[in-house]
């Protein structure tokens, strides 16, 4: 059984989601897509799933909040653990409630510093980023003006090469 | 009084070994090694140390060479090696001794740690801030070390020697001393067992500001020269003809009876009117304040004869006559003035009103001023035609302070045998042969009798730590013996008082044989008005550096004056009118600063050049004021060269001063002198006081759905708890404050202030911890602005400007301890926190130094070390001197660079009050409850105390009707609060 | 695939090819700088080095350095704070705010503006370290365990939540940045030849983050861009607002106002713009980014300048309405003393630059000219500069007490730091402007059909 | 920190528990005698007596005073303490043959009054036997503790081990049964470790687990930065408290007379060490050698027993060993009097050391922990009557400590 990767290249963005819906419809296993930038209705024309970093920020927020939270509830109101309450400025730190008002602005940016750098974080993390790392596209010309399709078939390829002749693509 | 405190009986009670040396050595740190710890730089330099703990130089002198951080600091600590049994290292000992300057007097309590005087306290008498400050005096590096043989270092052997040899060669030639007044029945004696040795001694006296017009007049009416004192609590009118009596005036000591007599709680208050040139701190807090020419002065007093004997008299005398005549023996009339025959009238007038032995007590005289100009010019005369072959001068500076130095300089010349015993190489001593100099107050015994029948005792507190000698002792050894303490002791113990006891309480009583007194006899004929158009002088003393004896005291260079709140400087005052003629101005660089024109300034002879002039309102028109007591030259690195010597002055009427170019830099920290019609010093007056107390103390109130509330009423916290354990507060009297600064030497000395010097003054950059607020009324206010449509604009900027003869209102200010603090709340790093007691609480350590609560404080009280300001050439006073370092508190952290700074309501009294309650297991007594400024204050104008004990003074105030919070609409509820100003306008 | 409006004017001059745009780009990283960009550079780093020196001076010798005193304890350090920080906003807000509002025109200048945020927050970080009287204290705001007891800080502080909303601004805005950055930076990897430059490759690889253009990492990268911008959104404001509130939440007559939160805002907003506009105008001559930094886009921004200015101009009217209304005397006094006391002549700034010059942008010529813009822009910075120099200093020169009033005026010393602080902006700038793509050229690439030039006139026929 | 505190406390406990137990001691003295009186005579014993007497037989200046109630009479005893001088002069022998023999030198006068007299020979009559070294046991114990658990620790360890040995070879056994190959114990372990490591999860879990271990490391170094507890330097006397506090049960307070009165503790002066080393000549320890130190320093001749005229002094400097920093006020007299804290409580088991080293942090966190757990001493003292009574109210039921008095305000130590 002898595996080939066929690589395709386009000039255009709209005649590459052309094609793929094509193979696709032929249920065309295309391994990858690499483009110079975002090619709009490409993810679904390849049918990725929705992906979740959404989610995942939203979870960071959420710990971030608490943490933030708990950090100041355990600094500020009087009683807590061996934390050290102090009168300052006369301003009740008796109870959380009564001293949130100026909580929240702190609460906030913790919210935010980890939903965003956790979130960034999980995103070089999924894509394999990090400095150093040295994977490229099979042709550099891809971060320039090219699109390049990777596709594995089986057997012979000329009928796949027609195929996608056909397609304008050369 | 300070019943509670525990005094030192002095050695006497120590130890009964007759032989002084013994003594001498046992009583003080024996081996108090200064020079070995001073000459041990490297030790000083390496003490990281900020807490200058005098422990450590002498009791442990460290040698800290702390390394790097992760290494053990090697700290050597070195033990007495014999411990003098009242020293406890850690714990202050209570001298009561004696201060007398030649210029100030006041008894007091002396305060040392490890045998180190460190702060002085008041001892039952009125003092002042000079008396505050003499402490760092005593420490002044620029005091000689060793006598001096013409200029040269020598020792006593030697000087002592030749000294004798050339006084006994003296065969018909006068030996004159020329000293300040001499309260010290010793040093009477002294001086004459010195003339029974010697041939033909004669002793002259002389005041820097000559009383001769009061003695003399007295000497006519009553047949002896003696100056009366005055029961300024009895009085119901005070007619002052320029008499500053509440700051330098004769004695300082009248301040407190005259705040006795203005209490407005008795529903009446003495009535104070005041005419003077120059606007005094008297002319300040006086009812009715008239300004007049120095040209004027005979004659309206003369005029005020005439009023109350019923004939006709001036019309401004109105109101005064008409008081005085209500008044018959229950009130006072003053004249500063020094010319014989005014003060006889004054004489006249007050017997005229039977005030004698009522209110002006003559058969019990002060004796604080007995100088005689008439002897002093003699003595010149005698020196020129050089019938002077030694002269001998204590206590005085003459080639400074004498209106006729120059010619006293060239007469010096004649004179063979010239001895100095000053304790500075000053003007006077650098001219003469010898210098045998006198120990300071602190290191020396001594006595006084400062008034008739009351005696005190001086006793040393530190031996001395230079190689000086005190004068009496110098007298002694002149005279073949030593050993003045056995000397003074068995004079005393003759007089049969109990030596330890009053050594014990400082000062004591004798009966005194009484003085007689010849019958009144009128003297006095009246004085027609001259009316002159021409520009006149007055001279005057600044409440800092009085006579400038203490020129070179920092603190007291940098005290602002109370009134033109400059430092550092003296200058002509001059009113805003007679500026304009002349063409002169003030005015504020970018900065803020304050700068103005200078004059040339000359008067029969004598002148001085480039004078600034600072426009200070209630300065009579075409007439000038200045300060003596500056533009001293031989006085140290802090006094040289500051300001102008005015001496020369003395006696000058009229002056001619003329515009030159430049101008001149002042430091002034208050560039506004009005309230700006804001409700900051409240005031009513008494009639008004006696209908409601709480009048004049208007409180806002603030519509809520709870209906109209003062501001306190509303808020959204929920209080901390202030109820439980101590709560310290502060009250203020605004009406018993006179302004006259002393709590601001106290404090400074207390909290180990540092001196910041004239440049950066000027910038605003005072460290002080509290201020004194000086406010003038200005003719503009807001109801005249709505009354006649004057637009805001033009109403704030006429409000800035204070009215030509306004009405004065001292309001002093420190930390307000604020229980909502504004400045609590910003601190990122909680460096500025509140304390269960009510105290807003500095930490030094954990500032790092944002100033953000200094901008946040409504009142400004936060201060910023903007430098390094101990052990830094560029500030190089008091906290760069070995020497004196010696006076910083051992209880109080030196700032360092870079945090902010506060009154913390002396924490450290507040803590060892608490401490030593607990020890002796005793709950506190409110009397002991004490901070620096209020126990300093000689009119008892600042109250401290815990309100939350219900029988203390302060609780009693906090609730008293006149109680105010300042700025209170803002909420912050301060633990510092103030009581109205009260004024007697009919 | 999106499509615009023919009337639209192109946001890409030149028939510019996909390839076209990389070049341009990719051209001043590759090529040489001009003169331009040396005389800039050369100028900046001197006064850099200045400004290094009068620091160093101060943290040596202390705060005294400067002309503070005990009435006025800010100055010019929080005013040049507020006002690099403000400047920092327009960055985030261009990048963030216009892509949810999916404002093309953004893309050509988004990059630039996001690299002017962070320097200017850099700078702005700089000024509360350096006013600290102890700096080598600062870590003292940051929360960490300690052998104290442990001693914490003080949660109830503006500076405190300054702390907090720099520090998460200035990172996150930076990852914002960065995240943008990759795949441009992998194209110039890609465009490097091992041979010729081999350094450069190698950099560039470090700094691609290996990153290959995958059809699934495009899909990450354009969710994560629009999370991340959503949060920067309420970042940009809330950091302002924080800002704002270090004088709000104070007593003093003048700071404390319920306004200055939207008001520094909208102020940032303000001078943000003019200082992106000030940069894209230097930098479009230096790097020649003519073709992508067109008139248009300085149009939209003016636009924007003249509607938050005379937002701004309301803000300063409602203070002075609010004082007047009040009825507290001390409110009253602040905001007359300010119009008419010894500092007038900075209101007087601060109204012209800010209120009455941006009002020439009605005007449809000064509006779309590059020379006018600059000029006027420079004003606005300067306007904006006044602003907070009166909002600080005349507030607090005169507050409650009479006694305590005094004035302000600065050392060279601090001139110098301030001058100090441009210099190190435009120096990152400019080195920034020679080393980064400067055009988010992958986002560039897809409006080209949309916007690009040629393709319109294609439409047309 | 935690442990010292704790051993701190339990050191507390334990010098309670010893009072008591003198006053059980006394109990079974044969006369019926209240304790209080005991307790009482012991501290007047301590204050005065102890410079010159130990209780025992050992010779300081004076006698040794154990037993001295069987050897002489109370009256004799109160003459001779209340004036030796006189009643020597009056002639009594024994006062003279001690007087001879103790080289002539009279003792000094103590005039007690009738109860503390009665009280000090209450004591002398029920000394507390052996009291001393059961505390000083009971500090030894406390000090132990901390070498327990490293023991504890040491047998686990061995016992894991023992127990990977046994499951191993039973599974070897099965193995064999099953007849697989078997492998030996470090066989077993590699291949475990290998499996171990194959797995992502676990290496994950091991960087975080070592990044933390690291950051916790750095931490308490950093955060030990400043601390020196143990700190033991060399004196320029080797000065042995052991010797004089422990031995000769010398009352601390009688050379640093200052700790109950100031904010220092003190270091006694020289004429502080002369009061007794005017006679005592020699050391136990080091013999003549440190004690000829202090004669230098004084100038005083031990042959002729007397000080050397104008003999230039030299002081002595010893090496400080508890520096706390200068912001910081610390006031011995608050907490030896006012907060009635044992010295040994933060100077540690100092009677028992030859050369004293520094036993707590000294840090912030020290005082801190301290000040938040320890109750005031309120009982008996007039100024806290009120405070107390209001206390009590506020908190009920908790334990009143130093913190709830504001006793962690930054003012309290910092101004």
């Amino acid at each position: 059984m002898n595996k080939k990767v066929l690589y395709a290249i386009f000039d255009d963005e709209e005649i590459l989601l052309e094609s793929v819906k094509v193979l696709r419809s032929k249920e065309i296993e295309i391994e990858e897509v690499y483009s110079p930038f975002p090619v709009h209705g490409l993810d679904v024309a390849l049918g990725f799933k929705e992906t979740r970093m959404a989610i995942t920020a939203f979870i960071y927020g959420c710990i971030g909040l608490s943490f933030g939270g708990l950090l100041i509830y355990y600094i500020m109101i009087s009683g807590v653990g061996k934390s050290w309450p102090m009168n300052i400025g006369g301003k009740p730190n008796f109870t959380f409630y009564q001293n949130f008002p100026a909580f929240v602005p702190i609460m906030f940016e913790c919210t935010v510093l980890f939903a965003g750098h956790l979130m960034s974080l999980t995103y070089f993390f999924r894509n394999k980023l990090y400095p150093g790392a040295t994977t490229t596209s099979p042709d550099p010309r891809t971060t320039d003006d090219k699109f390049l399709m990777e596709i594995i078939v089986e057997g012979d390829d000329n009928k796949m090469r027609k195929l996608l002749k056909r397609n304008w693509c050369f | 009084m300070k019943t509670t405190k525990k005094y030192w009986k002095g050695l006497a009670q120590l130890h009964d070994d007759p032989i002084v040396e013994k003594l001498a050595q046992n009583e003080f740190v024996e081996n108090l090694p200064v020079d070995e710890f001073l000459g041990d730089k490297e030790n000083l330099s390496s003490t990281s140390s900020s807490r200058r703990d005098f422990l450590k130089f002498l009791g442990f002198s460290t040698a800290a060479a702390t390394l790097a951080a992760c290494e053990t600091p090697i700290v050597k600590s070195i033990p007495y090696l014999v411990k003098p049994d009242e020293i406890i290292p850690g714990v202050a000992n209570y001298y009561a001794s004696t201060i007398y300057d030649g210029r100030d007097y006041a008894s007091v309590l002396v305060k040392t740690r490890e045998g180190r005087p460190i702060k002085i306290e008041n001892n039952g008498t009125c003092s002042n801030s000079r008396v505050q400050a003499s402490v760092l005096s005593l420490y002044d590096s620029a005091r000689l070390k060793h006598p001096l043989k013409a200029s040269e270092e020598s020792n006593w052997r030697t000087v002592d020697y030749e000294i004798k040899e050339k006084l006994s060669n003296i065969r018909d030639g006068k030996i004159a001393f020329l000293t300040s007044t001499i309260l010290s029945p010793t040093i009477k004696q002294l001086i004459q067992e010195f003339a029974e040795k010697y041939n033909n001694v004669e002793h002259v006296m002389m005041d820097s500001t000559p009383y001769d017009g009061i003695l003399d007049a007295n000497l006519e009416s009553f047949g002896s020269r003696l100056a009366p004192s005055y029961s300024f609590d009895k009085a119901d009118v005070i007619v002052s003809f320029g008499a500053d009596f509440l700051a330098n005036w004769m004695a300082n000591e009248y301040a407190t009876d005259y705040v006795k007599g203005r209490n407005p709680k008795n529903g009446k208050m003495s009535k104070h009117f005041q005419l003077e040139t120059n606007l005094s701190l008297s002319g300040a807090n006086a009812d009715k304040r008239i300004q007049i020419k120095p040209s004027e002065h005979g004659y309206l007093i003369s005029s005020l004869l005439d009023g109350i004997k019923g004939n006709k008299f001036d019309s401004r005398l109105e109101k005064i006559v008409k008081a005085l005549s209500n008044a018959k023996g229950k009130s006072i009339v003053l004249s500063n003035s020094n010319d014989k025959n005014v003060q006889l009238i004054v004489n006249a007038i007050n017997n005229e009103l039977s005030n004698y032995d009522k209110t002006i007590l003559t058969n019990q005289p002060t004796y604080l001023k007995q100088g005689n100009s008439q002897a002093v010019d003699n003595l010149l005369s005698d020196m020129k035609d050089g019938k002077v072959s030694a002269l001998i001068t204590y206590n005085v500076n003459p080639s400074y302070s004498y209106n006729k130095s120059k010619q006293f300089n060239e007469a010096l010349k004649n004179v063979e045998l010239k001895i100095s015993t000053s304790s500075y190489n000053d003007e006077t001593a650098s001219l003469m042969d010898y210098v045998c100099p006198d120990s300071h107050n602190l290191e020396s015994w001594g006595d006084a009798n400062p008034k008739q029948g009351n005696y005190s005792l001086m006793q040393p507190t530190i031996s001395p730590l230079f190689d000086t000698r005190q004068f009496q002792e110098t007298l002694l050894s002149w005279t073949d013996r030593s050993d003045y303490f056995s000397y003074l002791k068995s004079f005393w113990i003759e007089k049969g008082i109990d030596w330890n006891v009053t050594l014990h309480d400082g000062y004591f009583h004798l009966e005194d044989k009484k003085i007689k007194l010849k019958k009144f006899v009128d003297r006095s004929f009246p004085i027609k008005n001259t009316i002159s158009t021409d520009l006149e002088l007055e001279l005057y003393e600044t409440i800092a550096l009085g006579d400038g004896y203490q020129a070179n005291n920092p603190w007291l260079q940098e005290l602002p004056d109370p009134l033109t709140r400059a430092c550092w400087d003296n200058y002509l005052t001059i009113s805003a009118h007679t500026a304009k003629e002349f063409g002169l101005e003030n005015w504020n660089v970018s900065n803020g600063a304050l700068n103005g024109s200078m004059v040339n300034i000359e008067a029969d002879g004598v002148s001085l050049q480039n004078v600034p002039v600072l426009i200070s309102p209630g300065q009579a028109r075409s007439t000038v004021g200045m300060a003596i007591g500056y533009g001293r030259t031989k006085a140290g690195k802090a006094g040289d060269g500051i300001g102008f010597n005015a001496y020369p002055f003395t006696g000058k009427k009229t002056i001619s001063i003329e515009k030159v170019e430049g101008e001149y830099e002042f430091a002034s920290i208050q560039l506004h002198h009005t309230m700006m019609g804001r409700d900051i010093v409240k005031e009513t007056t008494l009639s008004e006081y006696i209908k409601d107390p709480s009048s004049g103390n208007h409180r806002e109130t603030y519509a809520t759905y709870k209906g109209k509330l003062t501001a306190d009423k509303v808020t959204l916290y929920e209080a901390h708890d202030l109820e439980i354990g101590h709560f310290w507060n502060l009250s203020i009297d605004l009406n018993s404050c006179i302004g006259c600064g002393e709590c601001v030497i106290a404090c400074q000395s207390e909290n180990n202030i540092p001196v910041v010097g004239k440049e950066e003054m000027r910038k605003s950059r005072d460290m002080h911890w509290m201020r004194i607020d000086r406010y003038f009324s200005s003719d503009m206010t807001e109801e005249l602005s709505a009354k006649e449509k004057i637009s805001m604009i033009d109403m704030f900027s006429e409000m800035e400007e204070p009215s030509e003869n306004p009405e004065v209102v001292f309001q002093p200010i420190m930390c307000m301890h604020c229980n909502n603090a504004p400045c609590e709340t910003v601190c990122p790093v909680a460096a500025t926190t509140h304390s269960n007691e009510g105290l807003n609480q500095m930490t030094y350590n954990r500032c790092v130094g944002t100033r953000y609560c200094a901008n946040n404080c409504p009142y400004k009280v936060r201060r910023f070390n903007w430098f390094q300001y101990s052990d830094n050439d560029k500030f190089d006073f008091n906290m760069n001197d070995d020497y004196g370092k010696m006076v910083l508190n051992p209880d109080v952290v030196v700032r360092s660079r870079g945090v902010i700074e506060k009154c913390s309501m002396c924490i450290q009294k507040i803590q060892e009050l608490k401490l030593n309650a607990k020890k002796s297991g005793q709950p506190i007594k409110d009397a002991d409850a004490q901070t620096a400024c209020a126990s300093s204050c000689s009119t008892n104008a600042i109250v401290f105390g815990d309100s939350n004990n219900k029988d203390s003074e302060v609780w009693r105030l906090r609730n008293d009707e006149r109680a105010y919070d300042l700025l209170d609409h803002l909420n912050v509820r301060p633990s510092v609060f103030y009581q109205t100003k009260i004024r007697n306008k009919a | 695939m999106h499509k615009e409006s023919e009337i639209r004017d192109p946001l890409i001059l030149g028939n510019k090819t996909y390839h076209d745009i990389t070049r341009d780009i990719a051209r001043p990283v590759e090529g040489k700088a001009n003169k331009y960009w040396w005389i800039l550079f050369g100028l900046s780093v001197f006064l850099f080095l200045w400004g290094i020196g009068c620091m160093a001076y101060t943290i040596g010798t202390g705060i005294g350095a400067w002309g503070l005193n005990k009435t006025v304890n800010w100055a010019w350090d929080i005013t040049n704070f507020v006002w690099w920080i403000g400047i920092g906003h327009a960055g985030t807000l261009i990048s963030a705010v216009l892509l949810l509002f999916r404002q093309k025109w953004r893309m050509a200048i988004n990059r630039s503006a996001e690299a002017m945020t962070i320097f200017g927050v850099v700078q702005a970080g700089l000024f509360p370290l350096i006013h600290m009287g102890r700096p080598w204290l600062a870590y003292w705001v940051f929360p960490f365990p300690n052998e104290y007891g442990p001693l914490w800080q003080n949660f109830n502080s503006p500076l405190l939540w300054d702390v907090f909303a720099i520090s998460t601004y200035l990172t996150v805005s930076t990852v914002f940045w960065y995240i943008g950055l990759i795949p441009d930076f992998a194209m110039i990897r890609d465009r490097m030849s091992k041979t010729i430059s081999p350094m450069k490759k190698k950099l560039y690889t470090l700094l691609a983050f290996g990153w290959s253009g995958r059809a699934k990492h495009w899909q990450r990268f354009e969710e994560v861009s629009l999370v991340l911008a959503g949060l920067a959104t309420p970042l940009v404001f809330s950091v302002h607002s924080i800002v704002s509130m270090d004088f709000a939440t104070s007593v003093i007559p003048g700071w404390h106002t319920t306004i200055f939160p939207p008001y520094f805002v909208l102020g940032a907003l303000f001078s943000g713009f003019a200082m992106v506009e000030t940069l894209l105008i230097i930098m479009r001559k230096v790097v020649n980014m003519e073709a992508y930094i067109t008139i248009k886009h300085i149009e939209y921004m003016n636009v924007i300048i003249l509607f938050t200015g005379s937002l701004v101009g309301t803000a300063y009217i409602t203070e002075l309405f609010m004082a007047w209304y009040s009825g507290v005397a001390f409110e009253q006094y602040a905001f007359l003393n300010r119009a008419t006391g010894p500092y007038w002549w900075a209101y007087a700034a601060m109204m012209s630059c800010n209120v009455i010059i941006p009002q020439l942008y009605w005007i449809k010529s000064i509006r779309t000219s590059f020379i006018a813009t600059f000029i006027l822009s420079i004003f606005v910075n300067i306007g904006m500069w006044f602003e907070r120099f009166v909002i600080i200093v005349t507030s607090l020169h005169r507050d409650f007490l009479p006694s305590s009033w005094t004035m302000f005026s600065p050392t060279f010393i601090d001139i110098g730091i301030f001058l100090g602080t441009i210099g190190f902006f435009f120096t990152l700038f400019l080195m920034y402007a020679r080393t980064f793509p400067v055009v988010a050229q992958a986002e560039l690439k897809t409006i080209l059909k949309s916007s690009g030039s040629e393709y319109k006139n294609k439409t047309h026929e | 920190m935690m442990t010292s505190l704790m051993k701190n406390r339990l050191l507390h406990i334990l010098v309670l528990v010893f009072i008591s137990f003198s006053t059980v001691f006394s109990q079974d003295a044969p006369a019926v005698i209240d304790s209080a009186a005991v307790l009482k005579g012991e501290q007047i014993f301590k204050a005065n007596c102890t410079a010159c007497h130990v209780m025992g037989d050992k010779k300081l200046i004076g006698p040794g005073l154990l037993g001295v109630t069987d050897r002489r009479e109370k009256e004799w005893l109160k003459k001779w303490i209340n004036s030796s001088s006189d009643f020597i002069a009056s002639g009594d022998p024994d006062a003279i043959a001690i007087y001879e023999e103790y080289n002539k030198v009279a003792m000094t006068s103590y005039y007690f009054s009738d109860p503390d007299f009665e009280a000090v020979f209450a004591y002398l009559k029920n000394p507390p036997v052996k009291a001393k070294v059961l505390d000083v046991d009971s500090v030894i114990a406390s000090e132990d503790d901390g070498i327990n658990t490293s023991t504890q620790l040491m047998f686990i360890g061995l016992f894991l081990l023992l127990l990977v040995y046994l499951l191993t070879s039973l599974k070897n056994k099965l193995k064999a049964s099953l007849d697989q190959e078997t492998e030996t114990i470090p066989q077993t372990l590699f291949n475990q470790f290998n499996l171990f490591i194959g797995n992502n999860r676990n290496i994950v879990f091991i960087a975080l687990a070592s990044f933390i271990i690291v950051i916790k490391f750095s931490f308490d170094t950093l955060s030990g930065v400043g601390v020196y507890t143990k700190y033991q330097p060399e004196q320029p006397i080797a000065f042995s408290h052991k010797v004089h506090a422990g031995e000769n049960g010398v009352d601390c307070n009688y050379c640093h007379s200052s700790a109950r009165k100031s904010k220092h503790s003190g270091i006694p002066s020289a004429n502080v060490c002369m009061n007794c080393h005017t006679y005592i000549n020699e050391g136990t320890i080091t013999g003549t050698t440190e004690i000829s130190k202090i004669y230098e320093a004084v100038g005083f001749d031990p042959d002729s027993k007397t000080y050397i005229e104008g003999y230039e002094q030299k002081p002595i400097k010893w090496v400080r060993i508890h520096n706390l920093p200068d912001l910081s006020y610390f006031n011995h007299s608050q907490h030896v009097v006012a907060g009635k804290v044992e010295c040994q409580t933060c100077h540690g088991p100092i009677e028992e050391m030859d050369v004293v080293y520094q036993h707590a942090e000294l840090t912030m966190g020290w005082c801190i922990e301290c000040h938040r757990t320890t109750e005031v001493a309120m009982e008996g003292n007039e100024y806290y009557t009120e405070l107390h009574a209001q206390l009590k109210e506020k908190y009920k039921g908790q334990k009143i400590t130093v913190d709830k008095i504001g006793g962690i305000e930054c003012g309290k130590c910092h101004y």
